[in-house]
């Protein structure tokens, strides 16, 4: 269940990481850049739970993975779905 | 790649974000970005070759320090990973006002927006700026 | 006894920010005397904290969860942590009850409930102030920083308007630094394996790593640096002062980065001051305070609006006080805490009254106070005091704690010293330049056609006039302040140092 | 130009910060190094004795909730303090000059078939799954935290499918109102500091479980307080994450009952932003 830390999921989810989070910041639909935030979440708490750091994973799921989204995702409804204005 | 790296690479990211992009939304994204870069940090500090997650077995009743992950950066990050989900909970709600008061979430047209209506006429129109520029509701 | 009263210290704001929005949704009144009786309940424990430290010379510690040192969270208030959270929950007192929406003037008043709400943001600013002067736990300070910043988010965007956009920023600014500074505490985990300020003091100079050394003090000051509005990461400070309502506004003025600036002084001067990279920040800090003086003085004077001027005029004041804490002298110390004292109770006082009027006039416009001598003297009178107070003129507060400043400045010497020195001259003659000229409008000239009469709201004359008293206290007894208030407080953080010398 | 100016400088300031921080993270420890500072000074406490002095399996809740428990205190009030401020930023005056409109939001309920069922049949699961992960959180991964906000997102589920409450009543039909929630958010913050201030009234310090008069065994009065501190956290959190929800999807009037709310917009015409 425990993965090495230098280990090539390990790594892949750090990349992950990197990608999804500079993505989030750049595309230009709400909705997309919470999904992608989503996903970057999920990924670290995949690292998290990989590290032995479970309490910290479950965590980082429930509020990141899927509370942040959510709020994120409810404030489209009252604002806008566009970054760009 | 090593998680120290990743956490730099994802905190100058957040900071950077946070500085750069117009948009506020961004800024919020960015700044979520930057706080997991932290507890990317403190989980890696938290790790020891061969340990276990720091739970006991239920019979299990000793336990030697060299055998588990660390728990106190653990504890520590849960605590964190409240701050940041209540920071952007507020966060939301002020961008939603700002959104309904003047129709923008962009800092460059936000700035220009409160220039035209002038420091005085803002400061005591509380809620009512959306009225004040003409729309009830914000332009969409 | 006693030791059960610091560890209520934050305990009882704490639960006043739960009770008060508690009772203002089921019973939708009865908050205000709720709020100022909670207020003067912490302000007499933190009194009495205070008493007992200075006539013992010895911290009162509670050790949370009855866990010791290092595995638990102590508190610890000695005389610097128990003269500011006397600062923070006396101040408190004074806008705890005033009417929040004050900012709405006569016009229109805030619904009672809101009210209630905004008054558990002011208890729970308060709670979070008073937490960060008392931990002894680096991580512990973080929570509590986050506490008061969620706090005060709170309070300036209940101004509406543009205060929306200013918290926003505020938040911006404030998260990037809070998550600075819990990147450096990392760093310091790290190399010594404690969140305990005593533990690391220990354990640090044993520690060779000097580039992880140096980022773990350039984080933790820079995100400590930006709370306490330090030149040039001020950015946040005059909006998030200017649009906030006039009774949030007078509180956060006089405490809320004074007090990240005693953080930087418990951290920077004290835990961290056995490694060289904290030396080098402390000598950073002087210039960059030096800059923030002249800086902060100058825009000042280029402002119309009069709450402008003033957010602008603090910007200068924290540069004053850091420029003091980076040199770190006994003498410096103590005429930072002095400005820390002389400043918070003038600030407090006239956001506290400008910002009443202005919001009750309905414009910020320093012309609006025209004529307020022949209207209102016993305001004007105030205001004049706590300005006389921020250019340093005796026999006021701001002039005791300035002279100490000049004079610590000249005992350093050296460029910086010599630097420190004339601005702090130069920030007097700027004050003098600025408030002179609100002064001789309030008294010389008359009342503008078509304004209304200014009036301050009743709730409000009351603290700015005791404010004042104060502050003229200050002034005429500072032989007192120092003795028996800023002596132990600079005791407690410099005594190894004082030795030294 | 200047924009353009501002940020060369930006970019340099933070590729300094970059570097910084590798050269930093170098000097560290490496990673895993069971000899480190971190893993050798204060934490073998937690790790070999946090059953004995705690009773808790998971050595992270012995931390979170004892050792470390004003921390937790620190961060119940943090959880709360975004609901007041949510409340204090969103909340529309009702009563005095109309300062907001309802606006959209979700405002109504979601017509749908599928999302309907699924709720329906997912929601109890939910918040039953919530309920168990507080109360195990001694022996696994969990704890108040993470089952509160379960539990919230529980309650904003069902109340995504069964509509708005009804204009005319504090409640929904299910799962409380936002003023409901607000109240057991704040009744959560004061259960924990009450649970403080009970350990000094029994002569201890604020948060000294081992006082309290909960049986013989201090280990095993610890774990019953632990769970209390726990329980006071998930009511505080999941109260605070339906607020959170209700004021940032819907809005909410300041006494905390539901705007009144005209004729909501379909879910065609708020999409088109």
């Amino acid at each position: 269940m425990m993965l090495d830390p230098g280990g090539l999921i390990a790594t892949g989810l750090l990349a992950t990481m990197l990608v999804t989070g500079a993505v989030a910041l750049l595309v230009n639909d709400l909705l997309v850049a919470a999904a992608l935030f989503g996903v970057f979440s999920f990924a670290a708490a995949a690292w998290f739970a990989a590290l032995g750091a479970v309490d910290v994973a479950f965590t980082e799921a429930c509020v990141g993975g899927a509370l942040t989204t959510i709020l994120l995702v409810a404030a489209t409804f009252r604002t806008t779905r566009r970054l760009d204005r | 790649m090593t998680p120290y790296a990743l956490a730099a690479a994802l905190f100058t990211l957040g900071l950077g974000g946070m500085v750069l992009l117009p948009n506020l939304v961004r800024k919020l994204l960015a700044m979520n970005v930057m706080q997991v870069a932290v507890i990317v940090f403190f989980i890696a500090l938290a790790t020891k070759d061969g340990g276990r997650v720091p739970i006991l077995e239920p019979g299990e009743t000793e336990a030697i320090a060299a055998d588990f992950m660390n728990p106190l950066p653990h504890t520590l990050m849960l605590t964190a990973i409240v701050v940041s989900v209540a920071t952007t909970g507020l966060a939301l709600g002020l961008l939603i006002r700002i959104w309904r008061q003047y129709g923008s979430l962009d800092e460059r047209i936000l700035l220009s927006r409160l220039r035209g209506s002038g420091d005085d006429a803002t400061r005591h129109g509380a809620g009512d700026d959306a009225t004040r520029h003409g729309a009830g509701e914000p332009p969409r | 006894m006693i030791e059960a009263l610091a560890g209520l210290l934050v305990a009882l704001p704490l639960a006043g920010a739960a009770l008060m929005p508690m009772v203002a949704v089921l019973r939708r009144r009865g908050t205000r005397w709720l709020a100022f009786g909670l207020h003067l309940l912490t302000f007499a424990a933190a009194a009495a904290v205070f008493a007992r430290t200075a006539a013992t010379g010895e911290a009162i510690a509670h050790r949370m969860g009855g866990w010791p040192g290092p595995f638990g969270i102590e508190l610890r208030l000695d005389g610097l942590s128990a003269l500011i959270a006397l600062l923070v929950t006396g101040l408190s007192c004074f806008v705890a009850s005033a009417p929040v929406d004050a900012s709405r003037g006569a016009t229109r008043r805030a619904s009672p409930v809101r009210e209630g709400l905004v008054r558990g943001a002011l208890s729970m600013l308060v709670a979070g102030l008073v937490g960060i002067a008392a931990t002894r736990d680096v991580f512990n300070l973080f929570v509590f920083l986050e506490i008061s910043s969620l706090a005060v988010y709170t309070l300036v965007a209940s101004g509406g308007g543009r205060a929306t956009v200013a918290a926003f920023r505020y938040l911006i600014a404030g998260t990037a630094a809070g998550s600075l500074y819990l990147l450096g505490v990392g760093f310091l985990y790290g190399l010594t394996g404690t969140l305990n300020m005593d533990d690391l003091a220990a354990r640090l100079p044993g520690v060779e790593a000097d580039a992880a050394l140096t980022a773990a003090v350039a984080l933790i000051a820079a995100g400590l640096a930006i709370k306490a509005a330090l030149f040039p990461l001020h950015g946040w400070l005059p909006d998030a002062y200017v649009f906030a309502p006039a009774p949030a506004a007078g509180f956060i003025s006089a405490v809320m980065a004074k007090v990240s600036a005693y953080a930087l002084l418990r951290l920077l001067g004290e835990t961290l001051r056995g490694i060289p990279a904290g030396a080098m920040a402390l000598e950073t800090m002087v210039w960059l305070g030096t800059l923030g003086v002249l800086v902060g003085g100058g825009m000042a004077l280029a402002q119309r609006d009069a709450p402008r001027m003033l957010a602008w005029s603090s910007v200068s004041a924290m540069g004053a006080i850091l420029l003091a804490v980076g040199i770190g002298s006994p003498l410096a110390l103590a005429g930072a805490l002095f400005h820390v004292v002389a400043h918070a109770l003038a600030k407090g006082c006239l956001f506290l009254g400008v910002g009443g009027l202005a919001e009750t006039l309905g414009a910020g416009d320093r012309r609006a106070l025209r004529g307020l001598g022949r209207r209102a003297p016993w305001t004007a009178a105030a205001l004049t005091l706590a300005a006389f107070s921020m250019i340093g003129l005796p026999p006021t507060a701001g002039f005791s704690s300035k002279l100490l400043l000049l004079r610590a400045s000249l005992a350093e010497g050296g460029p910086a010293g010599v630097a420190a020195f004339v601005a702090l001259l130069a920030s007097s003659g700027l004050a003098a330049l600025y408030f002179l000229r609100v002064l001789e409008g309030i008294w010389f000239r008359p009342r503008p056609e078509g304004r209304p009469a200014q009036r301050l709201p009743r709730a409000l004359a009351a603290p700015v006039l005791s404010l004042a008293v104060l502050v003229l206290l200050g002034g005429v007894f500072s032989a007192v302040v120092e003795r028996e208030f800023v002596s132990g407080a600079v005791e407690a953080v410099a005594g190894a140092t004082a030795d030294e010398r | 130009m200047k924009a353009r100016l501002r940020a060369a400088a930006a970019a340099l300031i933070l590729g300094g910060l970059f570097v910084g921080l590798l050269a930093g993270v170098r000097d560290l420890p490496p990673i895993g190094d069971p000899s480190s500072p971190a893993s050798t000074h204060v934490s073998p406490r937690f790790i070999e004795e946090a059953r004995r002095e705690t009773g808790a399996l998971n050595m992270v809740t012995a931390v979170l909730a004892d050792y470390r428990g004003y921390d937790t205190l620190g961060e119940t009030a943090v959880i709360f303090a975004a609901g007041l401020g949510a409340f204090v930023i969103l909340a529309a005056s009702i009563g005095g000059p109309r300062r907001e409109t309802p606006g959209p939001g979700l405002s109504h309920r979601v017509d749908s078939l599928l999302l309907d069922t699924a709720a329906r049949v997912l929601a109890p699961f939910l918040l039953l799954f919530a309920v168990y992960v507080l109360v195990h959180g001694h022996v696994s991964p969990g704890g108040g935290f993470q089952g509160g906000v379960l539990f919230g997102l529980g309650l904003v589920t069902l109340r995504l499918v069964w509509g708005p409450p009804r204009p005319d009543r504090a409640a929904s039909r299910f799962g409380p109102g936002v003023r409901a929630s607000f109240l057991l958010a704040s009744a959560g913050l004061l259960a924990y500091i009450a649970i403080g201030i009970a350990a000094m009234a029994f002569g201890g310090a604020f948060l000294d479980y081992g006082v309290l008069p909960l049986g013989q065994d201090p280990a095993h009065v610890r774990e019953l307080a632990t769970l209390g501190v726990e329980a006071a956290v998930f009511v505080a959190v999941s109260g605070t994450v339906a607020v959170l929800f209700e004021t940032i999807a819907v809005g909410v009037a300041e006494t905390g009952r539901p705007l009144p709310n005209e004729d909501p917009a379909p879910v065609e015409a708020r999409e088109e932003g």
